[in-house]
């Protein structure tokens, strides 16, 4: 009996003792009601934290205040993870009261998180590729966006140029992930489209040491191009296996691989490789009529001036436009409703819904209510790698 | 020499620590229902943040998989990398039948569990015959292994994974937000706790317990300790499945990523820290490790003024600190802290009598010998340990085997109780054949023994290891256990073993841990186990080393008492006094041969005998 | 699959398992004689090679900082430790390992690191940023622990490579890299194209292993991390303390981790946690050897590389199932008919 | 004769038990002191403790210093070495190599000394010598206990502690132990021994201390003690007045502490 009474006593302790840490808790988040409040989780450990931390460094640049209202963002780490990042969304909701969330890097996270946003009524913008965040856009995804360009469009930038150059047939390796995975999907209508054979599929993972197996197994096919589905500088080892091993073909890669390290890792291997990319990449080559071409060049001189020389990638141009199209769509919600409530997050969610002609690093955005992505062709840019640097393609070439 | 299992003494701690009083269930219930009245008022705490809400529903997700590691690892002394491969299995069934059949969440619950059942049961049949350092690493394989599958089938939906879960609904109303589910998922863990306390505490939980305690004692009980394994994996593998079903459905959406190797080690991290010996700990380190990661990401950045990836620098540096200052886990440190007793047993005096073992038709039969060994012979390599070695022992008669150190005498009892099968030859009990059996089959038979290096479960108390002994006049299994229906034979079991110990003398040392009695006492202990199995028959191993003379003259009379019951004893015995004023036949073993047979009397007068056993000096 | 393709695969295979069998060494070593499974000398690895590619840029890198940083807190530790009988030599001993070698150590490195030194001196460097943090790290994290069980230490190996991790990712970001070749030579024989780097590491690798045979063969010290490894109590009866055993075995596993990634970098880009996964696989073998024998880790880390290779080609999606249920059949088989072993659980 | 090493109020629990409980004992210089008991009466248990093998309360003196807070190593290095009950052997290594690492706080003195010492103990255990190249797990009993002696002596200790040598050992082997170490006390060691074989134990040494129960209960010099009655009936056992079967008294067990 005696034990009993402690142990009843040790549960009530801790449970007070807990409730009592959550009132502190609850009051240091009673601020004023005034801000807007930007929850951002992203993968800035864990697999994809090549795309998350420069995610995350572009947060600083992003506007501190939008019509007069100040706008607060919390930035949280999801480790790739999807039980964090909707542990993450969750707190955001409950904690902090955001009223729209940026996030996360990665389309597993994503989707999962979206279930959450649309529960909570609260704005979802994503900083991942997959068209299945926001398509197509039912009750759920109604409360989803995402600023990178689908796949698909940049497939079709592939296909393209793979048909103006005469090639035949292709063989593939991709991440064994969802990037990969993604990529896979679109590719092969992009192709079937064009006429195009996809000859052999192969797999690799991020951290493989070697990928010998995969690349003779592609080239026994004899694509006329092979192309690698890959995430940051991992994209460079298939290219360089597949040099080693003779292979003459072109190579293309996708806009994942569109940083710097990439090229540092890759070198000589990647030279000639082509990919479709945001227009942020080769933004001082871009005719000066490019409608991005300014806020491209303003991002990279703001990201450098912070972070240093170099360290720009379209990963960070990704939240950047986030940025951007909260930017755009919070004056509407503004005159509806005060933020912090449901109805400035409905109005927030309608505003960006109806955005217009807004204009990102990584062409010009127009959403409808079954596009919630809102890019077209000025979204992309044929980029080859010459000389150790990104290389602008003049368009349908 | 080192680690003398101190995990153990806490599981000891936290078995009984469900506040079992002499008094019986009213009482011991009381501390239980106290936790749950204070757990059920959390979330109508006035002002507490609801994502504090959230945290706990997640804390009891990790802890249902933490408590499932506690019998398996903890207890059961199994390591397993695998866990979140389970949690996997109970996510995507649920998943996949909701979503794509539209099948009612509850329904797809039974369907989680059988599907992780199996699929435990068909892992744990192919890898838990592995032992010691493997298994970890079996499970490690097996649970990358399922990231990469699940992630690479279209039916899982790939890496991309299945969304779209409906939330679980009681009487229409949907439990999607924190506070619903927090009554769903905590309902589960209390569910949890009870079931796996009960477990513990029967029969099939002593099997559990004593796998650490030494795999061939508890054959010897019949024991069948690969069932005990396998069951105490499916055990834990369906907690986790259990709280898969629940994660899929908080959640809303799956992927193989909450399911890879790094969950897994984090369930095994939590139940570790927390104390892996007991579901209390279990609870604790899921709470602790992630509300530690919780806060981390809260204060890190403003603590060193940068944001950036030092949460997991900072999480592993705390894991460490907190091992290097309480390496049993947290839990233990908790109990000292209340200072809370393990309690103690009730005697069950007024139980009724444990039915006897039943015997078969040759033990029965009051002809012939009960023990007969023709031709036995073991070859180790080159070495034969036993050398076509003939004798039998009759009914009720004690006979002892002697003979100088390395003369075969423990390779022949190893044979005769079915640890290691022999090369040739043949053993029979009561007539029937048991060349070859295992020690489980050979308890069957009325067989029950000692060993000359003491094998108690060294977690358990002293009557815990008693009652081992009549497992086999036992008959519950892990169901009943669970649901309490196994009281009136347990009660019936402890009231035997209590007898047994009145019987030699340790009825005031029940309570007591087993490793904490003197190892002369720890043999008399082993002796009581014996007993308890009912036998016709005993094979003592040394059963009077380390015996003061006094404990040798009792010990000597109590065995004289039993073959006045009618059991025959087969002893191994170096005593020569203490054997030669207690058999009635003595065979004496030199270099794996019979030297000599016949009764004291003679072999004490046999020349060749005094010429090996006494080294020709007399 | 053709002959020429098969070679190509094997070549491949033996290569990767070459490493694979630095790390199972290194693993067998560091459990028999600490009984630590060392999940975190995949770390080495990661950390060697990008130490290297950093010196290789000409830039200082950050590891000489949690060098310092962990001599530091190792020099505490000890001293802690042993407060009540500590000497004025032994502390001056501590101060010299502890610090004043990690301090030289730093040093040379930031006056030559901008210098761009040949190669030979920048995986000098390396070896010697790297490998002193071996027993840094058991000093800290594993010594305290020295009589808790397997499991124990086990959980903490885990955290160690957390921490470690997230230290990777601070110093060396989420991207890769990779080194220049100490070779770019190729040669052809037959069909086969070998690269000067693989020769490299299949020579370097060989010549290790016979160094590390002759140190445990021929030399006291070498026989008494045997002695620890297989009666630590017989050899604290002869004066062998268990703690600097512990500490050569980790100095050797930091050694072979850090030179494991040397070898390895300029063959494929290294993550910051590429380690773990090469260390797993290393581990494989190792399991398969019963984290006991030498000769027998070898040659199971040739067979796990060699296995990879053929599944790289045949089932690229499923690779990594393919290399790490192996183990299952082979595990089976070793224990199989085997009698069930009492574990004595000590 | 000062004392070379003493216990006062030794106390020490082992799993959760006061296995030894005030035991207060000394070690002449030069001389053999044995301490008899029944298994489990805490014997072993006392002298893991002394090594440092096991915590324990109470003072540990050695030549005239507490050594309390030393750890088993250094205890070695002050020159205590133990014979452990189960001898503690490095079973995959050659006898050889066992006794090379006997010599390990030597390790610096050279080749030359090392062989001289190597040369002592065979001259002493010339069985040794013969199984050199054998592993240490191959050899017989009587072997193994040659081997323990010898790898303690290698250290060149000045306190040797043995622990029921004559365990497991037929009878004839048991005497040559017994006579070897006797040779040791010549040779300038001094030597604690427990044993269960208490008639053997007492014949050699100068003496004796009867342990029961954790505490002293008996002690004296060693011929005094074959005299008690109390030691007669308890320990020397029936067997005391009859013949030689009291040496068959040791089994092949552990006391609590091992």
């Amino acid at each position: 009996m005696k034990k009993a009474f402690r142990i009843a006593a040790f549960t009530a302790a801790v449970t007070i003792s807990v409730s009592a840490l959550g009132l502190i808790a609850s009051g240091s988040v009673a601020r004023a009601a005034d801000p807007v409040r930007i929850g951002v989780t992203v993968s800035s450990t864990g697999p994809a934290a090549s795309l998350g931390i420069p995610e995350a460094n572009a947060v600083a640049l992003l506007a501190k205040e939008v019509a007069g209202h100040p706008v607060q963002y919390i930035v949280l780490d999801d480790g790739t993870d999807t039980t964090k990042g909707v542990a993450n969304m969750r707190k955001f909701i409950s904690e902090e009261k955001v009223d729209a969330v940026v996030g996360s890097s990665v389309t597993p996270v994503t989707l999962a998180m979206v279930e959450v946003g649309a529960e909570n009524k609260v704005p979802v913008v994503s900083l991942a590729a997959n068209a299945k965040i926001v398509e197509p856009v039912d009750d759920k995804r109604k409360w989803a966006f995402k600023t990178p360009q689908n796949d698909r469009l940049m497939a079709k930038g592939i296909a393209d140029h793979m048909a103006a150059n005469g090639v035949k047939s292709v063989g593939f390796i991709g991440f064994t992930d969802a990037y990969g995975e993604g990529w896979l999907e679109e590719i092969k209508p992009a192709l079937e489209s064009k006429g195009i054979k996809l000859v052999a599929v192969e797999r690799y993972n991020r951290p493989d040491t070697s990928v010998t197996g995969q690349a003779l197994k592609l080239m026994a096919a004899k694509p006329d191009a092979i192309m690698v589905a890959g995430a940051g500088t991992p994209a460079a080892l298939p290219a360089r296996t597949l040099k080693e091993r003779g292979f003459k073909g072109p190579i293309y890669q996708t806009h994942g691989a569109a940083n710097n390290d990439f090229l540092r890792v890759g070198g000589k291997d990647v030279e000639g490789s082509v990919l479709p990319a945001g227009p942020v990449l080769v933004a001082d080559q871009l005719p000066d009529n490019h409608p991005s071409k300014k806020v491209a060049q303003k991002f990279i001189a703001d990201y450098e001036a912070k972070y240093g020389k170099g360290s720009v990638s379209t990963f960070g141009a990704h939240m950047y436009d986030a940025g951007l199209l909260l930017q755009a769509a919070i004056p509407a919600a503004l005159k509806v409703a005060k933020p912090g409530t449901p109805e400035f997050r409905a109005a927030l969610r309608d505003a960006i819904e109806n955005a217009k002609d807004v204009v990102y690093t990584q062409g010009v955005v127009n959403m409808t209510p079954t596009d919630h992505v809102g890019q077209d062709d000025r979204a992309r840019v044929m980029v080859q790698i010459k000389d150790g640097a990104w290389k602008l393609l003049p368009a349908g070439k | 020499m080192s680690t003398p299992a101190p995990i153990n003494n806490a599981a000891a701690d936290a078995i009984s620590s469900d506040g079992r009083a002499p008094g019986g269930r009213g009482l011991r219930l009381v501390a239980p229902l106290a936790a749950l009245a204070v757990c059920a008022l959390i979330p109508l705490v006035p002002g507490l943040p609801q994502f504090w809400i959230t945290l706990l529903n997640y804390i009891g997700l990790y802890a249902l998989v933490a408590i499932g590691l506690v019998v398996l690892t903890g207890v059961g002394g199994m390591t397993s990398f695998g866990q979140a491969m389970f949690v996997g299995a109970g996510a995507y069934t649920t998943a996949i039948l909701t979503t794509r059949y539209g099948v009612n969440p509850w329904l797809a619950l039974p369907a989680a569990l059988a599907v992780t059942g199996v699929f435990a049961w068909g892992v744990g049949a192919v890898t838990l015959r592995l032992s010691g350092h493997y298994l970890p690493l079996a499970t490690i394989a097996w649970n990358i292994s399922f990231f990469y599958i699940v992630g690479n089938l279209d039916i899982f939906a790939k890496f991309d994974g299945i969304s779209g879960i409906p939330p679980i609904a009681v009487g229409g109303f949907a439990l999607s937000d924190g506070p619903s589910l927090y009554y769903l998922i905590w309902g589960a863990v209390a569910l949890a706790v009870i079931a796996t306390l009960n477990l513990l505490d029967s029969r099939v939980g002593r099997a559990i317990r004593a796998l650490r305690g030494g795999v061939v004692a508890a054959e010897s009980f019949g024991v069948d300790t690969g069932r005990a394994r396998i069951l105490a994996f499916v055990y834990a593998a369906l907690l986790a499945g259990l709280s898969g079903w629940l994660y899929a459905h908080l959640q809303r959406a799956v992927n193989p990523s909450p399911f890879g190797l790094n969950a897994s080690i984090e369930y095994l991290l939590m139940a570790v820290v927390g104390g892996a010996g007991s579901v209390w700990g279990a609870i604790l380190g899921a709470g602790l490790v992630t509300i530690i990661r919780d806060q981390l990401q809260d204060w890190l950045p403003w603590l060193i003024g940068a944001r950036g990836n030092f949460e997991a620098i900072a999480f592993g540096v705390i894991l460490v600190l907190l091992l290097q200052t309480a390496r049993d886990g947290l839990w233990p440190h908790v109990l000292r802290l209340c200072n809370v007793r393990p309690a103690t047993r009730g005697h069950h005096a007024e139980a009724g009598q444990l039915a006897p073992r039943a015997r078969s038709a040759g033990e029965q039969r009051a002809d012939g010998p009960v023990l007969a060994v023709a031709d036995l012979r073991k070859q180790f390599g080159g070495l034969v340990a036993v050398n076509d070695l003939s004798f039998v022992v009759g009914r009720g008669e004690i006979v002892g085997l002697i003979g100088p150190n390395g003369a075969g005498k423990s390779t022949t009892f190893d044979l005769v109780t079915g640890v290691t099968p022999p090369t040739s030859g043949d053993i029979r009990y009561f007539g029937e054949n048991a060349t070859g059996e295992r020690a489980r089959v050979i308890a069957r038979r009325g067989v029950a023994r000692t060993f000359q290096h003491v094998r108690l479960a060294a977690g358990m108390s002293v009557i815990e290891n008693v009652a081992l002994g009549a497992h086999l006049r036992g008959h519950a299994g892990p169901v009943g256990a669970i649901l309490r229906l196994d009281r009136a034979e347990e009660a019936r079991i402890f009231a035997e073993a209590h007898r047994q110990l009145g019987r030699v003398g340790l009825a005031d040392l029940a309570d007591r841990p087993a490793v904490s009695l003197a190892l002369g006492q720890q043999r008399i202990v082993e002796i009581a186990r014996a007993l308890c199995l009912d036998p016709s028959m005993l094979l003592l191993d040394e059963p009077a080393a380390g015996l003061r003379h006094r404990e040798k003259k009792q010990l000597a009379a109590l065995l004289r008492q039993l073959r006045g019951e009618g059991l025959s004893i087969l002893l191994v015995e170096h005593d020569m006094d203490f054997v030669m004023g207690l058999t009635d036949r003595l065979v004496v073993m030199e270099f794996g041969s019979r030297l000599a047979e016949g009764t004291p009397e003679e072999i004490r007068n046999n020349p060749a005998v005094l010429e090996a056993y006494l080294g020709g000096v007399a | 699959m053709d002959l020429s393709i098969f070679l190509i695969l094997l070549q491949d295979g033996v290569i990767n398992g070459a490493i694979y069998a630095l790390l199972g060494l290194s693993l067998v070593l560091v459990f028999t004689v600490t009984r630590v499974i060392f999940i975190p000398q995949g770390e080495f690895v990661s950390f060697g090679a990008l130490t290297l590619a950093l010196l290789e840029r000409g830039q200082t890198p950050a590891t000489i900082w949690l060098l310092l940083a962990l001599g530091v807190v190792s020099a505490v530790a000890q001293v802690w430790q042993g407060r009540r009988t500590l000497s004025a030599r032994r502390v001056l001993a501590i101060a010299g390992t502890d610090l004043a070698l990690p301090a030289a150590v730093a040093a040379v490195t930031m006056l030559l690191a901008p210098m761009k030194p040949p190669v030979a001196v920048q995986i000098a460097l390396t070896l010697a940023i790297i490998t002193p943090m071996g027993p840094y790290i058991y000093r800290m994290a594993f010594q305290p622990l020295a009589e808790a069980s397997t499991l124990v230490l086990l959980i903490a190996a885990i955290g160690v490579h957390l921490a470690l991790t997230g230290l990777g990712l601070v110093f060396f970001g989420a991207e890769g890299s990779r080194t220049e070749p100490f070779s770019s030579a190729m040669f052809e024989i037959g069909s086969l194209l070998v690269s000067g780097q693989s020769l490299w590491i299949m020579g370097v690798t060989a010549a290790l292993v016979a160094a590390l045979g002759a140190f445990f063969e021929l030399t006291l010290t070498g026989k008494a991390l045997r002695a620890t490894a297989v009666n630590r109590l017989g050899a604290r009866l002869v004066g062998i303390a268990p703690s600097m055993s512990s500490a050569i075995a980790f100095t050797l596993a930091g050694f072979i981790g850090a030179l494991s990634g040397v070898l390895v970098s300029p063959l494929t880009t290294i993550y910051y946690d590429t380690g773990f996964l090469i260390g797993l696989k290393g581990f494989v073998a190792a399991i398969i050897a019963g984290l006991a024998s030498y000769p027998i880790a070898g040659a199971a880390a040739i067979l796990v590389g060699v296995v990879e290779a053929l599944a790289s080609f045949w089932a690229s999606s499923f690779k990594e199932v393919i290399v790490f249920l192996i183990i299952i059949p082979v595990l089976l088989w070793r224990t199989w008919g085997a009698p069930v072993v009492e574990e004595d659980d000590h | 004769m000062s004392a070379l090493f003493q216990l006062e109020k030794l106390f020490v629990a082992y799993h959760g038990v006061d296995a030894v409980r005030g035991v207060s004992l000394s070690a002449p210089r030069g001389a053999i002191v044995s301490v008899i008991g029944a298994n489990g009466a805490g014997k072993s248990t006392m002298l893991n403790a002394a090594m440092g093998i096991l915590p324990a309360r109470g003072q540990i003196i050695f030549d005239g210093a507490p050594i309390h807070g030393l750890s088993v190593e250094e205890r070695f290095f002050k020159g205590i070495a133990l014979v452990a009950e189960k001898r503690e052997l490095f079973a995959s290594l050659p006898v050889e190599d066992n006794l090379a690492l006997g010599r390990f706080r030597f390790r610096r003195e050279g080749r030359a000394a090392a062989h001289a010492a190597l040369d002592e103990v065979y001259d002493l255990f010339p069985r040794l010598r013969e199984r050199r190249r054998q592993l240490a797990g191959t050899l017989s009993g009587g072997e193994r206990q040659m081997l323990a002696m010898g790898r303690a002596l290698m250290g060149k200790p000045r306190l040797l502690m043995l622990d029921e040598p004559s365990l497991g050992l037929a009878p004839l082997i048991v005497r040559e132990i017994f006579r070897i170490v006797v040779s040791l006390r010549e040779r300038g060691v001094s030597i604690l021994l427990v044993e269960q074989n208490a008639r053997a134990a007492l014949q050699i040494s100068d003496y004796g201390y009867v342990l029961e129960n954790g505490r002293v209960s008996l002690e004296g010099p060693s011929a005094a003690l074959q005299e008690d009655a109390r030691v007669a009936a308890t320990y020397l056992g029936f067997g005391a007045h009859r013949g030689d079967d009291g040496d068959d008294d040791a089994d092949g067990d552990d006391d609590a502490a091992t």
